[in-house]
């Protein structure tokens, strides 16, 4: 019998080691698997390359993990913000490396990996310093770069059901990376509100079939939302 | 002469999207265009973190953390809006499926080179999120900027000093003190403020500019 | 006021001249718009380009497109049916072109117009005759030939419901091809059992955002299935 | 010797799929394959038209025509199953998220060539469907077919006469008269039918054949 549920974050968390690309779910703090990040840090891997929209916002999350020094380089879109002060803060100290990817390229290039294309044209970033020494090619008129898949060891990801096969849907706009980021990693660990009975996710809804998955997590909401979502939001 | 306000610039700019239009309103000044929506228009407003017909802010202590905009800001979902993921939601854009993209910039080339992501300064953390799909991912780009830097430069120039965001993707340009339009054979004035003549605003700008007939 | 709702067939297909490009859903005949495509044999357009699966079941929908010598060249994976009499006739008198493409690359291709994508590589078909004289590159020690967009004027698709933005939801496997081809027409048009009021689909649950829909005609089912459906598939 | 069965070999192949494994079963003798898999173990049919967790034929008057498997035919949907588009679907194959795929050939080379979707005939009306996405598509590919064609040729080869479909990609050969690994130093049979010596098993096949250990 197929069981991806387990007991536990830390159960959830096993085997990410030192040196591992971790893909991490969530666009500012919606979507952000905090409780799996939280795991992630107490298991003590070091050197690790993060994909993220961000580079974390105020104390917690991917800025908890930065704080703790447990990234050596971070792949991303919109690193600064006005509460990015752990990323800054490292990055001005040369702690950590920087890919910096416009962000539509990087969600194309996440879901190159997940569906096994080796390389793609985009006409992102074309003529601009983020496309510098990257292969062009004009195609009916219009330049595009040319861009690779970005594959990780393990995806974190937070959707609001799961069922027992892995399947996933979302909350509203807290979408954003989660599904692309499941089908790129070796192994998808998917923190939830609520685990549901197999068969109780409308299948024509379902937004991330559990081949994607790996191990699945309860983690209930708590009462009071977590910080950095709405008055964080408002403040960025 | 009379400046426009920005939000003279936000309505000038609402004004000139057409009932039905797909647009996305980037961070900063463009999204005070949602204030000025005409409202016997129906327009869709696009976020690229996964949302298509975005409402306006919810009332204080109605905010949902998981429905938010680009620029992180707590947002609703109108009738008839959808969600997806952020591949779905830049294959919106890079396919060109959205009609008009409002954004800032600091300079516009008179090519319609566009810089808006990244100061040049080299301490500055770079950060460029969205901006580059954006300035290609429609099929009108439309920028609102103050016409003059704070020491009086035109950010109408022949060529970027800032680092480009995207190549000749600007369509129009929506400033404090015109509009104007890049065409195949230049800038072209669409509209200026009272008292400000054609010679001197060319003067200010520093780059050619054709007077609309 | 936002309206994508059309009064009949005929407004629905309005348009579609000689020599156009039409993207048609379905695979068999589950998502095919058979009612739409009785209304573009209406309109008498002819030297047609069709992007489809397959090349017709039996004597409906696409079969009788070509039955009705409206179509010029063909693009499909899978076009040797039991049933595929109208196509196999056509296309052992020389009538029309075939571009026989593996069924991934065909619905990958289609989505890389609808996602601006200029080019990509795939691993599917190298070293075989569908690929020959195209480009090649290795990429990590894997094999993959470039492979480019399919981009239609029309795509005439089926859908569950529809609601006047053009949101639409599918049926089950009849899905398939309908969503991203949506994505890849300059006009696309649904059919669909029931347009809803606005509001009425769960925003979480739309498949094709109604960015992506031109026009939508209410095409009510039938009492009994058309022809070549439950039937004919047990006999293909 | 006797010959295994078209059922004996699905049955065996059935039983090589471990627990929890994602299977995508080709049109032909490998959809015989959902009818041996064992029943203590949970195994997840993939379609390439767009269902995950597919089920058995429905009962006659209950088919859904819009509830099919690539090859057309009626199935159902068990608990815990999706429905997606086709790019998602191939991406699902292609991105190699697939455990096993199944597939039914004309010929196998020595070093895991596949041909099965064009007999090579001038006259044939091509057509590839998912063939060459499914051959590349999972992490292991298993071939079932008759071992001989009819007039007595192997139909494992040492290079393939047939139009390719996907090189270098079976795993594992399952006929009705062995099994037999491909690996990096050539064909290794893992199971032959009783009364069928290695040496003649060889001879039949015409290409060399080692012996498992």
């Amino acid at each position: 019998m197929i069981d991806k549920t387990v007991p536990s974050l830390e159960a959830a968390v096993a085997g990410i080691r030192d040196g591992a690309t971790v893909m991490i779910g969530g666009f500012g703090t919606a979507g952000m698997p905090v409780e799996l990040i939280d795991a992630l840090i107490a298991t003590g891997a070091r050197g690790l390359t993060i994909v993220n929209n961000n580079a974390g916002n105020a104390d917690a999350g991917v800025a908890a993990l930065i704080r703790e020094k447990r990234v050596r380089r971070i792949v991303c879109s919109f690193p600064r913000q006005t509460d990015s002060w752990h990323f800054d803060r490292a990055w001005r100290a040369g702690e950590l490396e920087l890919e910096l990817v416009p962000q539509g390229n990087l969600a194309e290039r996440i879901r190159a990996a997940g569906a096994g294309i080796g390389a793609f044209y985009t006409p992102t970033g074309f003529g601009t310093r983020l496309a510098e020494g990257k292969e062009t090619r004009v195609i009916d008129g219009r330049d595009y770069v040319l861009e690779h898949p970005i594959r990780a060891d393990f995806a974190l990801v937070k959707a609001l059901r799961g069922d027992r096969w892995g399947n996933l849907v979302y909350r509203k706009t807290a979408r954003n990376f989660g599904p692309i980021m499941a089908m790129a990693a070796e192994c998808t660990i998917a923190q939830v509100d609520e685990v549901v009975a197999l068969g109780d996710l409308d299948p024509e809804a379902i937004v991330t079939p559990g081949i994607f998955v790996r191990r699945v997590v309860a983690v209930p909401p708590r009462a009071t939302q977590p910080a950095g979502t709405a008055a964080a939001a408002r403040a960025t | 002469m009379k400046r426009y306000t920005h939000d003279q610039i936000a309505a000038r700019v609402a004004a000139d999207i057409p009932d039905g239009a797909y647009v996305n309103l980037g961070i900063g000044l463009p999204t005070r265009v949602a204030n000025h929506l005409p409202r016997d228009r129906e327009i869709v407003l696009h976020t690229e973190n996964g949302l298509l017909g975005m409402g306006p802010a919810p009332p204080p202590g109605h905010e949902d953390p998981d429905v938010i905009n680009a620029g992180k800001q707590p947002v609703t979902a109108l009738p008839g809006a959808s969600y997806f993921h952020h591949a779905d939601s830049f294959a919106m854009m890079r396919g060109g499926h959205l009609d008009i993209c409002v954004l800032g910039a600091f300079q516009v080339s008179a090519r319609g080179d566009l810089a808006n992501w990244h100061t040049g300064a080299p301490d500055a953390i770079p950060a460029v999120g969205g901006a580059m799909d954006l300035a290609l991912g429609a099929k009108q780009v439309f920028v609102m900027m103050e016409h003059l830097t704070k020491d009086g430069r035109s950010k109408i120039v022949a060529a970027l000093d800032y680092p480009v965001t995207a190549l000749r993707c600007v369509s129009r340009i929506y400033t404090d003190l015109a509009v104007v339009d890049v065409t195949q054979g230049g800038l072209v004035v669409v509209d200026r403020v009272d008292g400000l003549a054609h010679a001197e605003l060319e003067r200010l700008t520093g780059v050619p500019l054709a007077a609309a007939r």
